[in-house]
């Protein structure tokens, strides 16, 4: 890697390999934070995007499962099974707000007929 | 010379009034003595406390008054009370005038009632103005004749004000009363806050009296004219009054007196310079008071005005008492003149740098000068005999400040003693024909009132009057305007004021005989006036108030055709008939210094050397003593008025409408005179409009800036809400986009500051 | 350390997968899903080379394609779920995305995990979506099988929300790689905190069954607690220690000499698997969390039970309404066509 | 004892919602008058020589704990001014009453309710001696004015009482804020928190004088408000306008003076050093109030808003006189304080009285009353020539001396042959311009009695005889009883006692004067501390504050020393 001029203004992106062991040769923290903060952000486009209201759900979903992979990859790097537990909580977390999400989605369904989320601009100013 | 001896040898007998006179003479005389003349030599004496009936017994006539209104009394009881009063408050005027006189002059006595405003604004030092009375011979003077005429005008005025009897005639005699008091408190006040209370009482009063006939919207607007114009005056003499505390530390005439000895001592010794200005601009300020309640040239659009008001009120008011408060005024604060060399010294390097150099007597002389001329050419033109009169009485009363400014302080006192007495005759005659033919006042519609039956009294009072005033020789008039005129020519710088005077006492003497051949002789003719209806049936009193509006033509035809007009009652006959003596008796007062002797030993006197007046004893006319040339120059001048004036309205009147005079085609000086130079117009364009638009333009500053300032306040919260408002649409994505947007901003600046 | 990733070339295939995505987001007019996908792949595809020629500079060998594959998979379901027009087939796509991440998490030897996410939200919540998904959906009728539901054809504001994305994720980036090397790293367990420590006598037991343990050699043993007082320490447990290197200290019977027992050569029973690390750490570490776990899950079922309620209470109403109007009709004497009533929610 | 005073009103005010509709302006009338008499008790009896200390009389004093712990009490006291400032009060306080008896016919109860908080409220202003308190009854004074423009005034009351409100309130707040950085002052400098306003006044004057000049306008940004200065007076014609008859008669009367009065116990003694640095431009604001809205009174055609303008133009004197900082000048605002109270409240009277029987009061629709209401009429040109300052009356005492102090107070009188020249900022040209402004005076004064009094009688088209036209306008015109063309007895007994007073002012002010010289010296012997303080800021030469104490003739080159 040539030591190109690094902008000032830029962080300078250094992997923090440090005291950190490498669990799996050849593959560092960042990684698995790369992989999880790609997924997150399309999981946010995806919610951005999306009109139907159980696929923005299904986007959330998505970012659950993104952050699930940051924790476990934090976890698994610090060699502590804290992240793992975590997940498991967040885990619960999501199926308790499916469960809500999608209930109140029939219902939205039942009085508009629709699943578009644009319709119910009630609550405005 | 002859004459001075004819008339002193004549009366012994009024002892007292002789004794002072000579000794004033005497101490008159003896003028060139000590630079300070009366004010060395001043002591108090002590007076009874009696003396407060004098300014007492008016204001109990006024309160009497007033009762009557509360009680609706329809009787002329408040006249009689009024008279009452004002005879008792004569007599004990006269009584005063025996005790002052019994000391021998330049002597002063100061009678304290209670404290009325004395306020200490610091430790040890005290700003005192309280009611009590200052008595020397020349309040002596002011005060006999104000009372004495007071009293005669009120009499007069009982039978002129009877179509009004009621709630009119109490309020009518309440202001009455209430004048008489604000002149005595004006005349014989001991301090000049008090005379500042009198001042602007007498303003009142005149307001309250000009405004008497209130429905008419004329007479409102002439009260409030005369109102407005005295208090810019007043705002002079409050002025004045301060800086001469600020100065003297003190406002009490006793206590000022010794105070202006080492100013007076530097004015006689010629030391102008050491004067500080800010003394002697105290003297152009009581001037511009003076002018403004005097109606001089500035101010005296007020008094033309003024005869809106019923006869009685411009006879006393306005011809004899309150106008000459102003040169009371100077009269009494002269010694404040003749130190004030160049009171406007500061005005140096400006662009008034002229008037820097003029004395302040010089302004009360030119000012006189010039109103006298002002108003006598006026006076020419006018056809309504009230406003020539009110002229004639403003040019007179620049004949006086002439005078006082000439320091001839004892011509201008005497000119006003007998001026008050042929001016009130005038105008009570005046009053008499108006009362008798409607308010018929104008000259071309009527003549040869004299021969009428009944009115040959009101003619020979008029004839005497015309003759004081226009200065016949012999008559009260004529002495005293001799005197002024004299001093004028003897003094050196003041040759083209002699000049104005002398062309203006003939102008007089013309206008004054135009009223009376016009009007008093040639052959009868009359038409009543406008104030018909309720004249022939004066028995029973009808409401008058829908009696002045002027709609009823068609039944006033009809009733024009049988009127004749009613000569006056025996009240009007008589007051008349005394004061025409009394205008007469007032010439006496001349050889007998009975005037002179009054002022030369009050404060009034004229210090030798005063305010660089060398008594230029050289100054001649054509080669003559100008005293002793006067008597017959004024008499020349006198005689040709009354023959211009003989020839132009006896001989050459055809009918009581036209006359010689109205072929003379002056054309447009004879037109802008009649309007009164347009002085009223001008005053209008260049001070009431431009206020008026003035206050408009600061009524819209203060609704659209200053308010709307204010409301603006109340308007950006409701701006900035209305402005929010959209962002909360409602549309969920909308919030979700903004939120991301917002974390990755929020990352972004938490970056930056971070690394 | 030296930078992992030119931050220009870190940025710039943001930018490009950003654009990637946005081509690839369902639109009006031109479907462009292939080739935003093609963009979106390339972009990651060279972060993936170039990570792993990093990591192969670092001698670390071969890069470990297990990683990379998975990943790649996950992130293109991902990118599917969100971009894909009908919401059945997300669905589907996401439980793509389940299973390859739970494929990274076995690289990382989280076994216990990877299954039960695959259980749990692969066979349950996904269900459910499919579910709520069948139910709620119009479905498409005969006529336009295709006809998809307006609001799912069109995506909304696309640029402005995969720009705040991508904005987010270059953030993220930023923080991870810069801020990730101020981390402190975190001691090892703290020796007291490693499962095997706590249970000092049954691993005595066992290393003596496994006869590494010479006779009277003693594990060297501490108080649970820190700092407790006298008293406190004798009733207490004590602790094996472990050493820096995670071996166990075994004092020798003369208790002078003290040796280490490398974790390699541990006997097979010591050794703890995934799930029961996982176990130890929800049980001995956060209890209360499990407590609260289970309670939240108790409201999610009473929430939806609640919500599902209400709809039948009004479809109770609606009914007794509909019969009311029958019987009106039927006593009219007319014949009364029976009316179905409404299936399902009137409005 | 003076918490009687203010109770009284309160318990009557208490008691009035459960009457019947007649009794309720029996009972308000004695809520009033109780008051007034035990008013008159405390200025009589007590024979108080107001010539103690500085005025204060230690026997009235009363302090109840409130709040202690942060140091709030109540303490009551009275020093000659407030003793004054409280008379007025109280007299104004039946005359209220007694002019809104045939006024107000709906909602009798709430409207004597509030009248009568309203007078406890303003009571209470003047007793106190302590900041919390002050402030409280100060900020009371609204609520009540409020309620009256609101319900009972005319046409678009609304906006006017809103305005009026937030107005003053703001104005009050940022004065609050001044005052409580003060007691924080104290409290940092002494430990211990104490709202006691004597106590904050000697720690006020130990600031430095910059901070004093932030202080100051704080502070006088919103007593200005309340007086109201010249930029600040746009709220005071429309409340006026819109406000009932009691309503400006008391928001004319008293109310203003809340302002003037807190400048004067509060600001000056307590900044000094601010007051002295203000006083050029408060003196110039003053003027321009004086002469200018003098002019805006002379174009106006409502009679009411003239007199609400001209009440503006009068307080512009009152304040200018004040910030001549020398005794002249505060005696002269003091007394005009007094006397504004009495003839413009007359006025208002008045214009309600005319209000009640032809419900308009344009100019260009009524004229010529004096035919139809001759008592009437005279009163009016008494007032009136009492506002315009007629010597005699008790207009010219004061404006005379507010005038005089004003002139008196400037360096230039300190010369060598100057004798009763006072230190101070203003000067002869602040009198002159200001002497105008008493022409100005008497221009408008003028113009309303010759539109109303005088000239041929005109009644608004459709008021047909004896003044009980249909209730047009307000809802409030008095449609129960016709009253008669001219004034009923009741009326003219609210109006004597006024008239009376106005006289005996004017004629023997000297009681009132005394009364008040021994607090106006204590305030000018703090303004003459502060100069030094204010010259060493600005670096000028240290004039000796005061010339030469001696009467004696006019020596030239008079030493000075300081006079103290």
């Amino acid at each position: 890697m040539d030591t190109t001029m690094t902008m000032s203004m830029l962080p300078t992106l250094v992997l923090a390999q440090g005291p950190v062991p490498e669990l799996v040769p050849g593959i560092t923290l960042f990684h698995y934070l790369a992989v999880s903060g790609i997924m997150f952000v399309l999981g946010l486009i995806g919610f951005l995007t999306r009109r139907n209201l159980i696929v923005m759900f299904l986007c959330t979903e998505l970012m659950f499962q993104a952050a699930g992979i940051a924790l476990i990859a934090f976890g698994r790097f610090h060699l502590n099974h804290t992240g793992e537990a975590f997940v498991i909580f967040v885990l619960t977390v999501a199926a308790a707000e499916a469960a809500l999400a999608l209930a109140l989605v029939v219902l939205l369904f039942r009085r508009k007929e629709t699943l578009d989320g644009s319709v119910w601009t009630s609550m405005k100013g | 010379m002859m004459m001075d001896q004819m008339m002193s040898s004549l009366s012994p007998s009024f002892a007292p009034v002789w004794s002072l006179a000579l000794s004033g003479g005497g101490g008159g005389g003896g003028e060139g003595g000590s630079a300070l003349g009366v004010l060395a030599s001043l002591k108090e004496v002590p007076l009874s406390a009696m003396v407060w009936l004098i300014p007492g017994l008016p204001l109990l006539g006024a309160l009497l008054a007033g009762l009557c209104a509360v009680l609706k009394v329809r009787s002329k009881l408040p006249a009689w009370l009024m008279v009452l009063c004002l005879a008792g408050s004569f007599a004990v005027t006269f009584w005063m005038y025996q005790q002052v006189a019994a000391t021998g002059g330049s002597t002063f006595a100061v009678v304290h009632l209670f404290d009325w405003i004395n306020f200490n604004w610091a430790p040890g030092k005290a700003f005192v103005a309280n009611f009590s009375l200052y008595v020397d011979p020349l309040t002596c003077l002011w005060m006999l004749f104000v009372t004495g005429l007071a009293a005669c005008i009120a009499l007069y005025a009982s039978e002129y004000m009877s179509h009004d009897v009621g709630p009119g005639y109490c309020r009518f005699f309440f202001a009455f009363g209430l004048f008489v008091f604000s002149m005595a408190c004006l005349v014989m006040g001991d301090n000049l806050l008090l005379l500042y209370l009198g001042w602007e009482g007498v303003g009142l009063c005149s307001y309250l009296l000009i405004g008497y006939f209130y429905q008419k919207p004329s007479a409102v607007a002439a009260a409030k004219k005369a109102f407005i114009l005295n208090r810019i005056g007043d705002l002079g003499l409050a002025l004045a009054i301060m800086l001469i505390f600020v100065k003297f530390g003190t406002i009490e005439y006793a206590k000022l007196w010794p105070m202006l000895t080492q100013y007076l001592q530097m004015a006689a010794a010629g030391q102008f310079d050491q004067i500080p200005t800010s003394v002697q601009l105290i003297a152009v300020l009581l001037t511009l008071a003076a002018f403004g309640k005097s109606a001089q040239l500035p101010l005296y659009v007020w008094l033309p005005d003024a005869m809106e008001g019923p006869t009685p009120v411009s006879a006393l008011i306005h011809a004899a008492t309150m106008v000459t408060a102003g040169v009371y005024l100077i009269a009494r604060t002269l010694p404040l003149f003749q130190i004030s060399v160049a009171p406007l010294a500061g005005l140096e390097g400006t662009w008034f740098g002229f008037v820097s150099q003029i004395s302040a007597l010089e302004i009360v002389a030119y000012g006189g000068g010039l109103t006298a001329l002002l108003a006598a050419t006026i006076g020419m033109a006018q056809f309504d005999i009230k406003r020539i009169m009110a002229y004639s009485t403003v040019s007179q009363l620049g004949f006086m400040f002439a005078g006082l400014g000439v320091l001839a302080s004892y011509g201008a006192a005497f000119h006003v003693f007998t001026h008050a007495f042929f001016k009130a005759t005038l105008f009570l005659a005046c009053g008499a024909v108006m009362h008798g033919f409607a308010g018929q006042l104008d000259l071309r519609k009527l003549s040869g009132v004299m021969w009428m039956k009944g009115w040959l009294i009101v003619g020979l009072a008029m004839l005497v009057g015309c003759l004081n005033l226009a200065g016949v020789p012999f008559t009260a008039g004529y002495f005293s305007k001799d005197v002024i005129l004299a001093e004028a020519f003897s003094v050196g710088h003041f040759r083209p004021l002699a000049w104005i005077l002398l062309f203006t006492a003939l102008l007089t003497a013309y206008y004054t005989f135009r009223v009376f051949f016009r009007v008093f002789v040639g052959p009868k003719h009359y038409e009543p006036g406008d104030e018909l209806h309720a004249h022939d049936d004066h028995g029973h009193d009808h409401g008058h108030g829908d009696k002045h509006d002027h709609g009823h033509d068609a039944k006033g035809h009809d009733a024009k055709a049988h009127f004749h007009p009613h000569p006056p009652g025996w009240a009007i006959n008589t007051v008349l008939a005394l004061l025409a003596i009394a205008s007469i008796a007032a010439a006496f007062a001349y050889p007998t210094y009975f005037v002179k002797g009054l002022v030369d030993t009050s404060t009034a006197q004229v210090a030798a050397g005063a305010a660089g007046h060398t008594h230029v004893g050289g100054a001649t006319i054509f080669g003559y003593d100008p005293h002793k040339a006067m008597y017959y120059i004024s008499g020349i001048v006198g005689a040709v008025g009354i023959i211009t004036a003989f020839f132009l309205h006896y001989l050459g009147r055809r009918t009581a409408a036209t006359s010689a005079a109205d072929n003379l085609n002056l054309g447009a000086l004879q037109r802008a005179a009649q309007n009164k130079w347009y002085v009223d117009e001008f005053y209008n364009f260049t001070i009431r409009l431009p206020l008026k638009v003035l206050s408009h333009i600061f009524h819209m500053l203060d609704k659209l800036v200053v308010d709307g300032l204010v409301n603006l306040a109340g308007l950006l919260p409701r701006a900035g809400g209305a402005g929010l408002r959209p962002s909360q649409s409602g549309v969920l994505h909308g919030y979700a986009v903004a939120m991301a947007a917002g974390i990755g901003v929020l990352g972004l600046v938490a970056l930056l500051a971070l690394r | 350390m030296d930078t992992l990733i030119n931050p220009f070339l870190f940025y710039g295939l943001c930018v490009l997968g950003a654009v990637g995505v946005l081509v690839a987001l369902p639109r009006q007019k031109i479907a462009g899903f292939a080739i935003g996908v093609l963009i979106g792949a390339a972009a990651l595809a060279a972060f993936f080379v170039v990570l792993g020629r990093q990591a192969v500079k670092d001698g670390a060998g071969l890069p470990n394609f297990h990683f990379y594959i998975f990943s790649a998979v996950a992130l293109f379901s991902a990118l599917r779920v969100i971009t894909h027009p009908r919401p059945i087939y997300a669905a589907l796509w996401f439980i793509l995305t389940i299973v390859s991440s739970c494929g990274l998490y076995l690289v990382l030897q989280a076994e216990f995990l990877a299954f039960a996410l695959v259980i749990v939200y692969g066979g349950a919540i996904l269900i459910t979506y499919m579910f709520v998904i069948m139910l709620a959906s119009d479905g498409p009728s005969e006529d336009a099988v295709e006809a998809m539901t307006e609001y799912d054809r069109v995506s909304r504001e696309p640029v402005i929300a995969t720009f705040a994305g991508f904005l987010v994720l270059a953030v993220l980036a930023s923080f991870m790689a810069g801020g990730a090397s101020t981390l402190k790293a975190n001691p090892r367990m703290a020796a007291t905190d490693d499962p095997m420590a706590q249970m000092a006598p049954k691993v005595e037991k066992t290393l003596r069954e496994a006869g590494l343990l010479a006779e009277g050699e003693k594990l060297v043993k501490r108080p649970k607690i820190e700092g407790g007082g006298p008293e406190v320490k004798q009733q207490l447990a004590l602790d094996a220690t472990l050493d820096e290197t995670g071996g166990l200290q075994i004092l020798s019977a003369d208790g002078r000499t003290v040796r280490t027992l490398a974790e390699k050569d541990w006997p097979e029973a010591l050794r703890l698997s995934d799930a029961q690390r996982v176990g130890f750490e929800l049980i001995e570490r956060n209890p209360g969390a499990i407590e609260i776990a289970g309670v939240i899950l108790l409201m999610a079922m009473l929430g939806a039970v609640v919500l599902a309620r209400k709809k039948v209470e009004l479809d109770e109403q609606a009914k007794l309404e509909a019969m009311a109007r029958a019987r009106a009709e039927s006593e009219l004497g007319r014949e009364a066509e029976f009316v179905q009533p409404a299936t399902g929610g009137d409005n | 004892m003076l918490l009687l005073l203010i109770l009284l009103p309160l318990a009557a005010a208490i008691l009035v919602p459960f009457l019947g509709k007649r009794q309720v302006w029996g009972v308000a009338l004695l809520g009033t008058l109780l008051p007034l008499i035990a008013g008159m008790v405390i200025w009589l009896s007590l024979g108080i020589d107001w010539r103690s200390s500085n005025g204060d009389i230690s026997s009235l004093n009363q302090t109840i704990p409130w709040m202690p712990d942060l140091g709030v009490t109540i303490r009551l006291g009275l020093d000659s001014v407030s003793g004054l400032l409280v008379l007025l009060t109280l007299i104004l306080g039946p005359i209220m009453v007694l002019c809104s008896k045939t006024a107000i016919t709906e909602r009798v109860r709430t409207y004597y309710g509030w009248i009568l908080v309203l007078q406890a409220a303003m009571t209470g202003v003047f007793c106190a001696r302590d900041l919390i308190f002050f402030y409280i009854c100060f900020e009371f004074t609204l609520i009540p004015m409020f309620v009256l423009i609101s319900l009972y005034g005319s046409t678009n009351r609304k906006a006017a009482a809103i305005k009026f409100f937030l107005y003053t309130f703001t104005g009050s707040i940022i004065a609050l804020a001044g005052l409580v950085y003060i007691a924080w002052f104290h409290a940092s400098k002494t430990g211990t928190w104490s709202f006691d306003l004597d106590v904050m006044k000697t720690a006020a004057r130990s600031m430095p004088a910059s901070t004093q000049w932030w202080l100051f306008l704080a502070l006088m940004l919103g007593f200005a408000v309340k007086v109201p200065l010249f930029p600040l007076h746009t709220w005071l014609p429309l409340a006026h306008t819109e406000a009932p008859t009691a309503g400006s008669v008391v928001l004319a009367g008293v109310l203003l003076k809340l302002g003037t009065y807190a400048i004067y116990a509060l600001a000056i003694p307590m900044l000094p050093a601010g007051a002295i640095l203000f006083t050029p431009l408060l003196a110039v604001l003053a003027i321009i109030g004086f002469v200018a809205i003098g002019l805006v009174c002379w174009v106006q055609t409502d009679v009411k808003k003239l007199v609400a303008y001209s009440s503006v133009a009068h307080l512009g004197v009152c304040m200018l006189g004040m910030f001549a900082l020398n005794p002249t000048g505060l005696q002269g605002s003091i007394l005009y304080m007094i006397n504004h109270g009495l003839s413009t409240g007359a006025l208002f009277l008045l214009i309600g009285m005319m209000y009640e029987r032809h419900h308009t009061r344009s100019m260009l629709e009524i004229g010529g009353l004096a035919k139809r209401m001759p008592i009437w009429a005279t009163f009016m040109v008494f007032f009136a020539m009492a506002s315009v300052g007629l010597p005699g009356l008790n207009g010219f005492v004061s404006e005379f001396m507010c005038l005089f102090g004003a002139w008196q107070a400037s360096d230039t009188w300190l010369g060598s042959h100057f004798v009763a020249g006072t230190p101070g900022y203003l000067g002869p040209w602040y009198a002159v311009i200001a002497g105008v402004g008493m022409v100005v005076g008497a221009m408008y004064t003028l113009l309303m009695v010759g539109k109303v009094v005088w000239g041929p009688l005109k009644l608004p088209h459709d008021d047909h005889g004896h003044g009980h036209g249909d209730s047009h306008g307000g809802h409030d015109a008095a449609h129960a009883g016709s009253l008669p063309a001219d004034l009923t007895g009741r009326e003219i007994i609210t109006l004597l006692p006024l008239a009376g007073l106005c006289l005996f002012l004017g004629l023997y002010p000297k009681p009132v004067l005394q009364a008040i010289d021994q607090s106006t010296q204590s305030t000018h012997k703090l303004i003459l501390d502060a100069r030094q303080t204010v010259r060493a800021l600005e670096g000028g030469p240290i004039i000796p504050p005061m010339p030469a104490s001696n009467n004696a003739a006019p020596a030239d080159g008079a030493e000075m020393e300081n006079a103290r």
